[in-house]
């Protein structure tokens, strides 16, 4: 696995790319990773669109803000739009089927589309397509150990939500089979 | 289902004014900035005045509204739209000037301005959208929150024994002998807005006879900074709002 | 500047904004004032939700310039205070900064800078050393600056903020960026009550009997008077700077080649120091921590051994001027910045160094 | 009933659904699909509309245009065209 | 001819406060600022909370205020006082805290602090010393120089239509709940001296109670700057100044 | 830069600010907006006297906030507009500044300095130094800074900053203090008319359909807009740098000692030329009359010859740090500097020549 | 009628007269010397001082003492004494 | 005569001793003497007094701000206290003689009182005490030939007073006489 790894979240505001991130970056941190998440800010968020990119190394971070990315998790069109052209080659891009209009076109990087909305409403909790995401990320990019993962989840998740962790592994874990079965998610 | 236009027959009555540029808005879905920014721009167009009209963009998350109003425009430093507007309305008195503002902007750091660009009686026309918090920079309560509104520097809701009641400005500044029409409106209807429409129409008018200063508070909302969907901004705005900031002319021209 | 060893938490992910807010508390802040300004709205937004819950004050202001006033009032009533804001926002304090030096009033001013000059960008830049160690405000008078380049930094200099300030009677400023106030990274707080507070003699509390009343003023008509206060201030920023320079060496004790630069710009340098050194080319950073005191001597003893020293900064060209200064004309010093917002990337300032090697005809490997 | 119709910008819609609650007949929706910027937009939805503007003048995003059939007293013109 | 004084078998009725310093005034003769500052320093030394009080002097003549009130004080920045007081009080809430500060200050550049202050409701004392000019910098032209004043600034008289009307900044902020006691006294006669020390007096019994901002106006006079002998202000005052600065409670608490 | 030979009236007998004021008028000035504030009051006053007898606005403002951002919005209209201060004054026109150097409009701001920091003493003082060259806002930008040292300066160089400001579209500032503001002297005034206006396209004054509209900003949210910007500016800078440079030399020709000193410490540095020359000691002076462009060249090539400078301010040492990183190390930098408005004589600034001929054993006679 | 009287610092008078003109009783005028600081100041110029104090009240200075003979009621103390 | 003197005129706001200066400065110019007027200015003000210092040289001034003079002309007795230390050994002090509680006491300088407020009453003009003043100096220091004086008069008295001319010039004259009689008013 090189070095450093940089991952950009990007979707509207609501799907919970920020958290994403979080728990990416705070399993990293239980692992002795270095660790940087950097969240856009100001009036680029009007209009509702989000992202944040986490940085997970092994070595001391320089900068928190680079501007190609080793993966891609977007959740909606103008993400697409804007961080499509932003994988490095050989990279990964995944999107979430059901938000996007125009499929990414590009050939050098592994893209996938993948339904997490969709498996988020079969657990009747859409909230947690996010996790479906990166259930699926985690399988493709095993950075971090899956326990870690749901430590960070506990971290994450304000107490008032720690009912809900048990439907956030689920997703977790739908999202790690759908990327072992790429045929019925591959373009 | 979808239903097909068909418009054989019918006339146009009503459109996007050529005053607007074709840049979509930045703006929330549902906020009521933009259409503000576009009864505004319907007035300037329908007086035919665009030539003659020269805005001031505050700082907030109207801060681009020169991207979207096609008329020449200036971008004040936080809270100085009002000083910005005096110094172009002295040099240029036979232009229309209006200054275009957010509570935070208006009612909290740029308070001084305000009092005094009003009290001079300076011509110009200023448009306060009052959405009660401070958008652009994420929710924070502004001077003009109601009381036990939550925002993200009064988490708690707003607590009037620490920071103090929602501020009145309009009304203060009401007061004032330089104020010569002063309204309160809203866009979160349609009657709303034609109202809102007739007040700024008034006020050019008003402008053009060298009455002193026109003072149009808007009721507007923020979806994201209040965190609820733009429908549920309506019911926001009729029962929280409007009991605080009650809709209607607050000082009228004597005749 | 003495290394305190303190009492330290579980490591957390947090934002630096939220860091430095966190451990103002843990130094025992009685009080905070401040305005909403991106892209360090979470400090105020932090102390709203924290201090109800445990102790202290904090103000939303109606501006910055009430802000700063604010610092002042509670400062000469002998509170622990202090505001923050971004560049804008600080600009207006310079009035009230330096009312605020010259009483003598110890505060922390948090600058979490952002791309200049006017509105600008909200992306994270340092265009404003000038405006922290010149003194953007009127008059001679110096803040105690300190530049974080971690989260990690921007918790633990408000610890040294604090304790510089009352020591000296003097503000002090932590000099940051939009990148390091909005970044998640590991940080181990210090616990609460490692910071004493000490009654002062001179704060503005009530005048019993016993004593004679106390001023706090920056007013001196006589330009005898206002001399002796400068001088008074003067010698003041004398020993501190004999006594509170701080800045961190890296790899400099081969290095052909001194990289300077602080908060940000560093992070990315210490990156270059590792790239070129792969590269076999000696390069050494050094990352002043006080901005004032600025690292005179230690750079000007780097100009004995170095070639020449290229200084990185997210600007046109500030602190260049202070290690000029500082070299003084021994060797060439050099300067790669990016502005607007931008942040320099570790492959262009490599570049940069290979350049100017070559243009020096002293190419290395 | 006077008769009407709107056309609706389905790129610069962003689904606020403030026109649907604007319509007092109930002629407008929201589609199933999304447009560009991720949005479900406002669509006709009955083929009952007058032309009375109320969707337009709430609409943020002045994205809906407004016909109605002539009548004899001129049609409230909101804005001057041309 | 001079009189003997013969004191025997008489008993002291009125001597100089123990809370004033014995420094001189440097004020002009004849000038209100000194009638103000003893004043207050009759009710702290009345009270006996000369050890509670923390004072604020404002930039304008009163600038060296420190030097005649035997109490804690602190100078704050031009138009500042009532930021620097909030910032005293909010970290010392049971000591007194006042702020006294001149026209230009408390109503031109300090406009923002002043209304904001009140809006909060802080806990402190406002006295303003409303003497229509500014003193300190050469008999400038005030927020509050009345219609047709020839100032330095207006030396063909203030004209309204140009500047603005006088600005009633006190009858503002009784409008703000944050205001729980607001009066507008003078110090030209001693009945109006008498008056003026009821209304301190109350004022800090109420900071006491926490209730709120106590604002007092005190209409003043400036000699030099109004080109005129100290007993030509006392009818300046009656005459010009009361009808637009009546005397009396303009907000009195509600039983 | 180019020197322009005016028609000019009568001699009189005026005061610097009441020079300068009247200066404005005969230069064409649209507007004047301002607040009071000792030692420059008198340029309002004046203002306030003669323009309702003759031609332009004059607005006492409620503050210098609103002053400076009623500049802007005349400048941006296209007016030739100014405002004036004295240093605390000025901070608080700092955040307005740095706007207006961003948006590029081109006006004049006066700052009459006055013994700092705080509140300080109504006496000259030139203390202000780092903040007018410098850039007391935020971010990168620089001020066109023109330092008169006589009362027909005052009155002169309104007409060069005026026509500097408009050509390069950026703020100028003059650089006075409390004595040059107050003092009578002869003054020679030039006369109306003499100064053109021209028409400016990016102004906003209403949008003819024939044209875009017209856009006064210095918000760039993308930073890579931003730092276009910044970089349009930096090359503008350059090129005032190239073409703008102004000092005036004193008997350098022959000098081993080089006095380098600016307005009214100049003066006071002319007369130690002439009583050092009586005693034999070869003094020259470098004024700098230019602050921003400042004169590196000139002070660079005296350099070579000098055997020391000595800097004369009315500071704690500021401007010394413009000329040593101009001499870069050929030759040692002094300072000398009285604070807080008191005013070195030429007596005790002759004494500091002569003990650091001492010390460098270079005693000459 | 109550008797009473006044001690006028001179060094600290200015002559600006208010206190003459508050004076009921016209017991105070301006001397002809000038003190120190270059100023007439006031003195008592008739012995029907009534002790009433207004001149104190009014006094920029804060130069007056008053003095008034004692009455049942005690005399209304403007300033606690000691 | 030396090449540059120093004089410092102080008293009341009233008493005219800005215009005093003025005079001299304006005459100076005239005769293209290099000059420079220097009033207090501010809070010291405060009080009402007020005070001026005139330099006249052949040579460029440097500083318009000293802190000794050669005379000092006073018409109150804070300034007195203020100046009188202020004069160089055998300089020259003037003051006027009903408006002083303590008289000079210092022996190495000239020291006169001018009965300027007295002679002036002669005159039924208060005002022109000032102008006494002004001609017992330049009787004792004739720095300028009177008829610069006189049309510096002109410059200095705004056009609504010009027809007080006459008796500023008698004035002036009748403090020249004084000068020229010194025993009368010799100490
Ligand atoms: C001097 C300064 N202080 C603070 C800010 C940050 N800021 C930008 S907009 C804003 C307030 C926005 O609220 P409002 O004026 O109500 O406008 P809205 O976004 O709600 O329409 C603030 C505090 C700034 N840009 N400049
Ligand atoms: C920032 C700033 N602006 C202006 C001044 C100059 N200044 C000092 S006092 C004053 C106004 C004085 O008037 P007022 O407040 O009415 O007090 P007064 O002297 O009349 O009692 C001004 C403008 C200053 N010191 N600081
Ligand atoms: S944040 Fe609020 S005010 Fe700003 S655009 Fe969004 S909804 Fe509108
Ligand atoms: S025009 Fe009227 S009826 Fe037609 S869709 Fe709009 S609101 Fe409904
Ligand atoms: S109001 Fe406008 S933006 Fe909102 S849903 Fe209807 S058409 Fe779309
Ligand atoms: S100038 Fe006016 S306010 Fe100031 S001291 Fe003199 S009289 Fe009083
Ligand atoms: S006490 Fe009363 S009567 Fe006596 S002098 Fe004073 S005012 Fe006159
Ligand atoms: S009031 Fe006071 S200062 Fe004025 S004349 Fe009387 S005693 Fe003197
Ligand atoms: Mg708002
Ligand atoms: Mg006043």
């Amino acid at each position: 696995m090189q070095k450093a790894h940089e991952i950009i979240f990007a979707g509207f505001g609501g799907q919970g790319v920020l958290s994403m991130g979080q728990v990416i970056a705070y399993a990293a941190m239980i692992e002795n990773k270095e660790v940087s998440w950097m969240p856009s800010y100001g009036p680029e968020m009007r209009g509702g669109t989000a992202n944040c990119l986490v940085i997970v190394s092994d070595a001391r971070i320089s900068s928190p803000i680079v501007s190609v990315f080793d993966t891609a998790i977007v959740l909606n069109q103008p993400s697409m739009d804007k961080f499509e052209s932003a994988v490095k080659p050989g990279g990964l891009l995944l999107y979430e089927k059901a938000s996007l209009v125009n499929i990414p076109t590009r050939t050098d990087i592994e893209v996938f589309g993948v339904p997490a909305i969709e498996e988020a409403a079969k657990l009747n909790k859409k909230q947690v397509a996010n996790m479906v995401m990166l259930g699926f990320f985690l399988e493709k990019r095993p950075l971090i150990q899956p326990e870690n993962i749901l430590k960070a989840l506990k971290k994450v998740l304000p107490d008032r939500h720690h009912h809900l962790i048990p439907v956030n592994e689920q997703a977790l874990l739908v999202g790690k089979q759908l990327a072992q079965q790429q045929e019925i998610v591959l373009n | 289902m979808h239903i097909e236009n068909n418009i054989d027959g019918l006339e146009l009555v009503y459109k996007r004014p050529e005053t607007l540029t074709d840049t979509p808005f930045h703006y929330c879905p549902g906020c009521g900035h933009s259409v503000a920014h576009r009864v505004l721009m319907e007035v300037v167009e329908e007086l035919g005045i665009q030539d003659k009209t020269i805005g001031i963009a505050p700082v907030g998350c109207s801060v681009f509204a020169y991207h979207y109003m096609d008329v020449d425009m200036q971008e004040a430093a936080h809270g100085r739209a009002s000083a910005v507007a005096t110094g172009v309305k002295r040099v240029r008195p036979d232009k229309y000037v209006f200054s275009y503002q957010g509570d935070g902007d208006l009612a909290a750091i740029g308070t001084a301005e305000t009092i005094h660009t009003v009290n001079r009686g300076e011509n110009i026309l200023m448009v306060f959208i009052n959405n009660g918090i401070y958008g652009m920079t994420g929710g924070q309560m502004a001077p003009t929150s109601l009381v036990g509104m939550k925002t993200s520097t009064s988490p708690y809701g707003r607590d009037a024994a620490n920071v103090g009641y929602p501020l009145k400005i309009t009304e203060l500044i009401a007061q004032l002998p330089g104020a010569y029409y002063v309204t309160r409106q809203s866009v979160h209807t349609s009657g709303a807005v034609r109202k809102l429409k007739k007040a700024i129409k008034a006020s050019f008018e008003y402008q053009k006879l060298n009455k002193g200063t026109c003072f149009i508070e808007v009721v507007s909302n923020c979806p994201s900074g209040w965190k609820m969907t733009p429908k549920e901004t309506i019911d926001y705005i009729e029962q929280q709002m409007f009991p605080m900031y009650p809709l209607g002319d607050i000082k009228v021209p004597k005749q | 500047m003495k290394e305190i060893k303190y009492k330290r938490s579980e490591p957390r992910l947090m934002k630096g904004n939220e860091a430095l807010a966190e451990a103002a508390i843990c130094a025992g802040m009685d009080a905070y004032f401040g305005y909403p300004i991106t892209p360090q709205s979470e400090i105020l937004e932090y102390f709203t939700e924290q201090i109800p819950k445990r102790q202290g004050i904090v103000l939303q202001a109606e501006s910055e310039v009430a802000s700063i006033n604010m610092v002042y009032g509670a400062a000469g009533a002998g509170a622990r205070v202090m505001t923050s804001s971004s560049s804008p926002g600080i600009s207006l304090m310079q009035e009230g900064i330096s009312y605020i030096a010259s009483a003598q009033l110890p505060c922390l001013v948090v600058n979490v800078v952002r791309g200049g000059p006017g509105l600008g960008t909200i992306q994270p830049s340092q265009g404003d050393y000038f405006q922290a160690v010149k003194g953007g405000g009127h008059g001679d008078y110096k803040l105690i600056v300190l530049a974080p380049a971690t989260v990690q930094e921007m918790a633990d200099f408000v610890f040294d903020a604090f304790r510089l300030a009352e020591e000296y009677r003097n503000p002090a400023m932590i000099l940051s960026d939009g990148a390091l106030g909005q970044m998640m990274e590991k940080v181990e707080l210090i616990e609460e009550g490692q910071l004493p507070k000490s009654e002062e003699k001179w704060t503005t509390v009530g005048k019993p009997k016993t004593r004679q009343r106390n001023i706090i003023t920056s007013l001196f008509i006589q330009p005898e008077k206002m001399e002796q206060i400068n001088i008074d201030l003067q010698a003041k920023y004398k020993v501190i700077e004999e006594n509170e320079v701080r800045y961190e060496l890296i790899q400099t004790k081969d290095a052909d080649i001194i990289l300077s630069a602080y908060g940000l710009s560093a992070r990315i340098c210490q990156k270059v120091v590792e790239l070129a050194r792969e590269k076999g080319i000696k390069v050494g950073l050094l990352r002043p921590i006080t901005l004032f005191p600025f690292p005179k001597k230690a750079i000007a003893e780097l100009a004995n051994q170095a070639e020449f020293f290229l200084v990185v900064e997210m600007n046109a060209g500030q602190m260049v001027e202070d290690v000029a200064l500082a070299v003084n004309g021994k060797v060439p010093v050099h300067f790669k910045g990016r502005m607007g917002g931008m942040i320099p990337t570790p492959e262009e300032i490599l570049a940069e160094v290979e350049a100017i090697l070559e243009k020096q005809n002293l190419v290395k490997v | 009933m006077i008769r009407g119709t709107v056309l609706i910008n389905d790129n610069t819609c962003k689904g606020c659904e403030l026109c649907i609650v604007a319509c007092p007949q109930e002629s407008l929706g929201l589609s199933k699909n999304i447009n560009l910027a991720g949005y479900k937009y406002a669509e006709l939805v009955q083929d009952n509309c007058t032309g009375c503007i109320n969707c337009a003048l709430v609409c943020p995003e002045a994205a809906i245009t407004v016909y109605r059939q002539p009548k004899e007293k001129k049609a409230e013109k909101v804005t001057v065209i041309g």
